[in-house]
């Protein structure tokens, strides 16, 4: 654990200041967080050991980690923080970032949840239950999970057969490039961009 | 003016007052008489050319009237605010002065004009004026005329000024103060402008400069102006004596809204009420500090 | 203008920079100056401050001078309503300071080159950005030459 | 001509580091009318100070300009070095280089050229300087304490044994403040009441202490050396001089239900009580919001409701019909030891932007109590008789969990200072209770531990290795009832586990904060406090027991939260001042005073209006027959504080204030 | 009183029979509740998870949106889509770069709507739910659940508290039932994991549930379909691994409130719970103008 002099830029928590307008350095390990969290069972990092880990920069464990993604972002350690360090919005930032660098290795199933589900939003504009459904089982490979409940949805009429499309779909489409575009001119690393809610996404 | 010429004389004859201070008539309008014997009074005149503010002579500066014992004074409801402003600041006692109020119903702005009056001659103080009959005198003639003719002359003049940007605000003034020689008569002739030696005398340190030169003008009214905020009585003396003929009462009507707006107040013929200036309350508006 | 010093390089091209003149309170926001120092807050060097007891004592014929004297701003500076050491310096302050500034706005001042705040004892931090916030604005709209320059045109 | 010297100081390098004060040196030697100048290492060292005697004596000079720190702190040391060459010491003045030039600013040129402009201005003053000599102004050598908690007493008894009469004000109905409620105090584990009643005893007997309790400073008037202080004594409904505190009124009392404030709410007390039996006076008074006979007065009842404890008194000492009657006593210092008060963990605060903790349920969750609630408990004199048992059930607590840092260190709470004392008797809680209960367990949550003081972190480590406290490092997310027991789910950040515990007793260590109603306290004796409601002291280092305002002292948590033995110190140093500052007959005080320039004062008396102690009385001029010429202003000098605000007032500005006279500031403003 | 409506993705498919009840208990308490036409999704937890903008511009669009069509509050009945409208609003009144780049992103001006949670409307309406109330459901122990979107983060939340909320029970007391005081009423039921991670939702929501159980509630009251889903849908994987099984109704409030207003309890779509709630409602005495209610299994 290198000890880095000040939060510059270039360490990942000056990152973080500079994208959120938060301070990791506010963070005086209480653990206050990671108490009330519901995943940290879980979790080998808990939120404090994510806060700590900003500190020293531990830069790639922290961007590879399996744990930034088992976040529920609940906001209890955000509501509880002495400090207002405002955990929930840095773990956030650091899944952005680390989908960015390419770093990011989320469970197969939630990033397939994931893409699934922004894949939905950009096809149709509102999430179709079914399609999601599908689209996640072929992503995680989860073929057979709930398969039995399908009946049960069906007959409380609680599965809506086709997708409902919205007008303004061309408007969602514009909103996501844009946040695509949005993220890759103020990333200052130069890996190449992928964000799960482009084509380009399947294998991240 | 019978009436205020009888009383005169009366007063005189009785040895109450040893001299009247009225109107008289004058080259240009009327001007300021002294009038000592009862034989004299009939020279005693007022009509709407009555523009003079005779409380000046009130002011202690003018030690040598008070050698000549008790005055006797002719006031309209306007003067009787600067009275006050005396009484209010022990520069007179009350004892010391015969007040003859006279009702007026509003004067020329120019005394050289005649006629009735009107919007264009008439004084821009009179306009809705309240004192048409002065209170807290010992005598009180003539009757009550009607409402003198309304005029927002200066009103609008002022708005107009502060329509402007700063600059062209600055340039304005830069403009009229230019022509300031520093001949302090807009002082000579302010009953509010009691001090033995005035702040612009002072030479350590010299705050107000004193050669004519417009950033030495600029002090100057910026001086005079807070000085007489809360005490000014909008007489317009300062105006009318100016020789270049700068519009010194809008700037002391600009002070005068200020404090009115800020403080509801406007400087009364009571002279127990203070000016505000003086004292504070402690919800005071302090909406321009940070 | 002292020529000898004359700090202001605005004639050589180089930017400018203004000189701003503060009036302070001695108890609150003197100290409160104080204390930005001993927490080592930065700040613009350009307010030359003059410490005066209250703010009662802080004269409008000073904030006059300051600008004859070719300053670009002036700040005036006490305590809070309630705080005065004298108990009562600051509400005559405030009257005196509301009619001043409007009647140097009615001759053409503008007033966004006077700041007046009140900073306590432990308000370093805004005695700050006071500073910083004046000279910023201040230096945007530019030097005041042509209030100390009016005896050349008279 | 004037022939004035400049010292430069490099302050070690706090100055020297961003100001370059040779250069500055060199620049304020060519000034006019500065005829040496020279810059030095430290001039408020000796060697430093010589420098100045030295340069006086050879160049005669008549003005000492000192470039360093802030006046604040060394403007008393440089004029005493020029007093003692011979120049008046009002003579000298400093230029602020220091706190706000070179601590604030990092470009180097630009430092330096404001440090000279400052000097500058102060070169240009201290020509226009007259030499003045301090006014020497009478003195009441009486003392006022405001407080009688543990600092208010030490001080006054201090004071008392230093010869002087001292009055001591006391809000609650008895002395001995929050020091009366705790059981035993670290680090000695003596009783609290073994060591604080003996000192009750001899304040109320002492000769020179005049006691005044369940009283309050309505007004203070004056200054230094001459206070006069408005003290206003509640209704206590019982006439002190008649009641000897049998105690009968008490128990007839039907009232028996209303929570006692001393028992922070635990033990109950009548309508008309004693806080405490060591009471002092021994004293009772009645609650006006609970006793029937009153509140039927106050509704206007026809018929008297109640009264039984008048019935009761057998030498007649009840008297409903009290009213708050008014003493004004004349003091020459004034000490303030008005205390602290424990941060709320319920939902509503008595200070305004702090929050209470909801994760822990605002305080409704029962057996969730404050340390000095748990500090009642285990008293003899609490209500459970010093037996450790649980509020609500009485059944004695197996496991009890202790919460530091509840309120302090959270700036999301809204208080971001340390308490200081919370880890000391937190420590001192679980030995207590492991004492009286040897099967319990005494889990305690902490982040770290401060025990910095003499003997403090061996206590704490006592409790940890002899009376087995288990010390958990780290914070608890939420306290909820489960049951029977109180679940807590909190971390341990050094094993790296999540925990959920079942306690049968939750203590919180909650915040010390100020007085509410201090603010307006504070602004009686105008003087300056910091945004959490602590007194300010002059300065932290060189004038810790001095306010801003001479004649007035602090001691005690209501400057800083501070533990017994910090604050009887403290309060000991305010006596010394104090009684220091009564060895002289008269006082020297500051000669910044104003005066009338008789010749061209108008007697306007616009300063009469503008002088907030009134000290502009009326002279009368009189001509060589005697007769009054005109009445024009003069000042007392003794009344006058210095403030100025006469000057503005004055339009001929013919009233002057020594020491910021209009030459002056005209001189430095010129030197722009 | 008229008011914009955003009924978020859920209510049109799973969570059917909030959207149901909502427009049935509308009436009676006289609020017009206006579907925004042409909303999108407010993109939940997958938007903010990876990317901040997106998660920002997705809900701004449909401020956006309500505030052209004169809409000034929304009713967003969804805890999570209330939450991210609450971060699109306060993303963009706060942060004037965010803002800029979410005007730019959705091609609009966002305007001033603000979003408002259901639990907020009903307990403004409380007193008129108590006065309107025809059916009383006086012996009926009722779980006020509130999750952690509708409470947390602390800016956003519009409730009377972020750590001790009683809006719920307030709107409970109103409606005649008796709300119970329990501990698990802020814990995150598992949320987005119900497809992804299962295992987590089953151990968090298994906790809640048998948390309301051991306070002897008859049904647990819920304002959001995540939650319902992850409660109800999933009840039967939990039942297996509670000792002494599962079976407690979990039902939104607008159905609550409906039952009490009296309606008929197949428009409020209670038939449509996986956790049968036939059981709680014959306990519930016929409504006073003697309405027959017909219990039925499905729907």
């Amino acid at each position: 654990m290198s000890i880095p002099e000040s939060a510059a830029p270039a360490t990942l928590a000056g990152e973080v200041r500079r994208k959120t307008g938060l301070n990791p350095a506010t963070c005086y390990q209480c653990g206050k967080c990671s108490a009330g969290c519901p995943m940290a069972v879980e979790t080998s990092l808990r939120p404090h050991d994510v806060l700590r880990m900003l500190q020293f920069d531990d830069r790639e464990q922290l961007l590879s980690s399996e744990s930034i993604w088992l976040c529920l972002t609940c906001e209890t350690c955000t509501a509880r923080c002495p400090n207002s360090c405002d955990p929930a919005r840095i773990i956030d930032c650091l899944r952005e970032t680390a989908l960015n660098e390419g770093a990011a290795q989320p469970p197969r199933n939630i990033r397939a949840f994931h893409n699934a589900f922004l894949k939905q939003i950009q096809r149709s504009g509102r999430l179709f239950e079914m399609g999601l459904i599908m689209s996640y089982k072929m992503r995680s490979g989860a073929l057979f999970a709930d398969v039995m409940a399908a009946p049960g949805m069906l007959g409380r009429g609680k599965l809506a057969l086709a997708p409902s499309r919205i007008q303004g779909l061309e408007e969602i489409r514009r909103i996501f490039d844009a946040c695509t575009r949005h993220e890759s001119d103020s990333t200052s690393t130069t890996t190449a961009q992928q964000n799960p809610g482009t084509e380009g996404a399947e294998n991240a | 003016m019978r009436e205020l010429q009888e009383l005169s004389s009366k007063l005189l004859s009785e040895g109450d007052v040893s001299v009247v201070i009225g109107y008289e008539e004058g080259p240009r309008g009327v001007r300021p008489a002294f009038i000592r014997t009862p034989e004299e009074t009939n020279r005693l005149v007022f009509d709407h050319r009555a523009v003079q503010n005779l409380a000046v002579y009130l002011s202690p500066r003018r030690a040598h009237l008070r050698k000549r014992g008790r005055p006797a004074v002719v006031i309209k409801g306007c003067d009787a605010r600067a009275v006050a402003g005396l009484l209010r600041e022990s520069q007179i006692s009350r004892d010391d002065v015969v007040l003859i109020g006279v009702r007026c119903g509003g004067v020329y702005r120019d005394p050289e004009s005649n006629g009735p009056l009107s919007e264009e001659n008439v004084a821009d103080r009179c306009t809705g004026c309240d004192l048409r009959e002065p209170g807290h005198v010992d005598h009180l003639v003539g009757e009550l005329p009607s409402e003198p003719p309304a005029t927002d002359r200066r009103k609008s003049r002022i708005a107009g000024i502060e329509a402007m940007s700063p600059e062209e605000r600055f340039d304005f003034w830069s403009s009229e103060l230019e022509r300031c020689i520093r001949c302090h008569a807009c002082r000579e002739v302010c009953p509010m402008c009691v001090c033995e030696r005035c702040v612009c005398e002072k030479t350590d340190p010299s705050w107000v400069e004193s050669s004519p030169h417009l950033r030495g003008a600029l002090a100057w009214q910026i001086t005079h102006a807070l000085h007489l905020a809360g005490r000014c009585s909008d007489c317009g003396e300062c105006e009318r004596a100016c020789p270049a003929g700068i519009p010194l009462s809008l700037i002391k009507g600009k002070v005068n809204q200020v404090v009115e707006d800020r403080f509801d107040y406007r400087a009364g013929d009571d002279p127990d009420v203070p000016s505000p200036l003086g004292d504070f309350r402690l919800e005071d508006d302090q909406e321009f500090i940070k | 203008m002292n020529e000898a010093t004359a700090a202001r390089p605005s004639s050589e091209g180089e930017a400018f920079e203004p000189r701003i003149v503060a009036f302070v309170c001695n108890w609150c926001t003197y100290t409160g100056a104080d204390l930005a120092g001993t927490s080592r807050i930065q700040m613009a060097p350009n307010v030359r401050i003059v410490r005066l007891p209250c703010t009662g004592r802080i004269d409008p014929l000073f904030v006059v001078k300051a600008f004859e004297r070719g300053a670009d701003g002036v700040i005036v500076s006490g305590c809070h309503p309630g705080d005065c050491h004298y108990t009562a310096g600051n509400y005559h302050a405030r009257r005196r300071f509301a009619v001043f500034r409007e009647t140097l706005s009615f001759l053409g001042i503008d007033l966004d080159r006077l700041t007046f705040s009140w900073v306590s004892a432990s308000e370093g931090r805004k005695w700050s950005e006071i500073v910083n916030e004046t000279t910023a604005r201040v230096r945007e709209l530019g030097p005041f030459t042509s209030y100390r320059d009016l005896v050349d045109e008279g | 001509m004037a022939r004035i010297g400049v010292f430069v100081c490099h302050c070690g390098e706090n100055i020297g580091r961003t100001v370059d004060c040779e250069a500055v040196a060199n620049a304020c030697g060519e000034l006019p009318g500065v005829v040496h100048a020279v810059d030095y290492k430290y001039m408020c060292s000796d060697p430093g100070q010589n420098l100045i005697k030295e340069a006086i004596a050879e160049k005669n000079l008549t003005g000492v300009v000192v470039a360093a720190c802030s006046p604040h702190m060394h403007e008393k040391t440089f004029r005493k070095a020029t007093e003692g060459a011979g120049l008046n010491p009002y003579l000298c003045e400093m230029t602020n280089i220091r706190e706000q030039c070179s601590w604030i600013h990092e470009d180097r040129d630009a430092a330096t050229a404001k440090a000279i402009d400052l000097t500058r201005f102060i070169s240009e003053k201290i020509k226009r300087n007259s030499p003045l000599a301090p006014i020497s102004i009478s003195l009441e050598r009486r003392a006022l304490v405001i407080g009688g908690g543990i600092s208010g007493l030490q001080a006054a008894l201090d004071m008392a044994d230093g010869g002087r009469e001292v009055v001591l004000v006391e809000k609650q109905p008895s002395i001995g403040g929050h020091m009366s409620r705790l059981s035993e105090t670290f680090p000695t584990l003596d009783c609290s009441q073994c060591i604080l009643t003996p000192r009750m005893v001899e304040v109320h007997q002492h000769p020179r202490i005049k006691l005044l309790t369940y009283s309050e400073i309505e007004s203070v008037d004056g200054y230094i050396g001459n206070f006069s202080v408005k003290i206003r004594k509640k209704a206590r409904g019982v006439d002190e001089t008649r009641c000897n505190g049998c105690g009968e009124c008490q128990s007839v009392c039907p009232m028996k239900k209303i929570p006692s404030e001393f028992d922070a709410g635990l033990g109950n007390r009548t309508a008309i009580y004693v806080p405490f039996p060591q009471a002092v006076p021994n004293i009772p008074v009645i609650d006006r919001e609970n006793c029937l006979r009153i509140k039927g007065m106050q509704k206007k009842k026809a018929k008297a409701a109640c009264g039984r404890c008048a019935e009761a008194c057998g030498r007649d000492a009840i008297d409903f019909e009290q009213e708050d009657t008014f003493v004004t006593e004349k003091v020459g210092a004034i000490v303030v030891a008005t205390g602290y008060q424990l941060y709320s963990i319920g939902k509503e605060q008595t200070r305004k932007g702090i929050t209470g903790y909801g994760e822990y349920g605002y305080g409704t969750v029962p057996d969730v109590i404050d340390g000095m609630q748990f500090e009642r408990i285990a008293s003899a004199s609490g209500p459970s008789g010093g037996e450790i048992v649980r509020p609500s059930d009485g059944k004695v607590p197996k496991r009890v969990v202790f919460l530091q840092c509840i309120g302090s260190r959270e700036p999301s709470k809204g208080i971001e200072y340390c308490s200081k004392l919370c880890c000391m008797y937190v420590a001192k809680h679980t030995m207590l209770y492991r004492h009286k209960v040897h099967d319990g367990e005494a889990i305690v949550f902490y982040m770290d531990i401060r025990a910095g003081g003499k003997g403090y972190d061996e206590f704490v480590r006592r409790a940890i290795e002899e009376d087995g406290a288990k010390y958990i490092r780290g914070r608890v997310s939420s306290i909820q009832r489960e049951g029977e027991k109180v679940r807590l789910t909190g971390f341990d950040t050094l094993s790296g586990e999540q925990m959920e515990i079942d306690a049968d007793m939750v203590v919180l260590a909650t915040a010390m904060q100020a007085q509410p109603g201090i603010e307006s306290l504070a602004q009686k004796l105008s003087v300056s406090y910091d945004g959490h409601g602590f007194i300010n002291e002059a300065h932290p280092k060189l004038r810790p027991v001095d306010t801003n305002t001479a004649g007035v002292f602090v001691a005690g948590a209501c400057q800083a939260p501070r533990d017994i033995p910090d604050s009887v110190a403290m309060a000991s140093a305010t006596a010394s001042k104090v009684l220091g500052m009564f060895s002289k007959e008269r006082l020297e005080r500051e000669p910044t005073v104003a005066g009338v320039d008789k010749v061209t004062c108008s007697g306007c008396f616009h300063c009469e209006r503008a002088c907030p102690y009134g000290a502009v009385e009326r002279y009368e001029v009189l001509n060589r027959s005697g007769e009054v010429e005109k009445v024009i202003a003069e000042v007392n000098e003794g009344v006058c504080q210095g403030c100025g605000s006469c000057q503005v007032a004055c339009p001929s500005k013919s009233i002057e204030l020594e020491g910021f006279t209009d030459a002056q500031i005209f001189a430095a403003i010129n030197a722009l | 009183m008229k008011i914009g409506y955003f009924p978020g993705c859920s209510l049109h498919a799973t969570a059917r029979e909030y959207a149901e009840s909502l427009g049935v208990i509308t009436g009676p308490l006289d609020v017009e509740i206006n579907e925004i036409d042409d909303w999108a999704c407010c993109g939940a937890t997958s938007a903010h998870a990876t990317n901040h903008l997106l998660g920002v511009a997705l809900p701004a669009r449909t401020l956006a949106l309500a505030a052209e069509q004169g809409h000034e509050q929304i009713l967003a009945p969804c805890a999570a889509c209330y939450s991210r409208l609450a971060a699109a609003r306060r993303a963009v009144d706060n942060d004037p770069a965010t803002g800029a780049a979410v005007e730019k992103a959705i091609g609009r001006s966002v305007g001033t709507a603000r979003p408002i949670s259901l639990v907020r409307l009903l307990a403004e309406l409380a007193p008129k739910v108590r006065e309107k109330a025809k059916r009383p459901l006086e012996d009926i122990k009722v779980a006020c659940y509130y999750g952690c979107l509708l409470v947390r983060p602390p800016e956003l939340n519009d409730l009377d508290d972020v750590e001790a909320p009683t809006m719920m029970e307030t709107v409970v007391k109103a409606t005649g039932a008796k709300p119970v005081s329990w501990n698990r009423r802020l814990d995150c039921c598992g949320g987005g994991f119900s497809l992804s991670r299962t295992s987590s939702v089953v151990r968090l929501s298994r906790t809640i549930l048998e948390d309301a159980r051991g306070a002897g509630a008859d049904v647990l009251v819920v304002a959001c379909p995540m939650c319902h889903s992850n409660l109800d849908f999933r009840q039967k994987a939990i039942a297996r691994r509670s000792e002494g099984g599962m079976d407690i109704p979990v039902i939104y409030l607008s159905q609550l409130v409906g039952l009490a207003l009296g309606q008929d309890h197949v428009a409020l779509g209670l038939g449509r719970h996986f956790v049968s709630t036939a059981s709680f409602i014959s306990r519930i005495p016929g409504p006073r103008e003697g309405e027959s209610a017909a219990a039925t299994e499905v729907g």
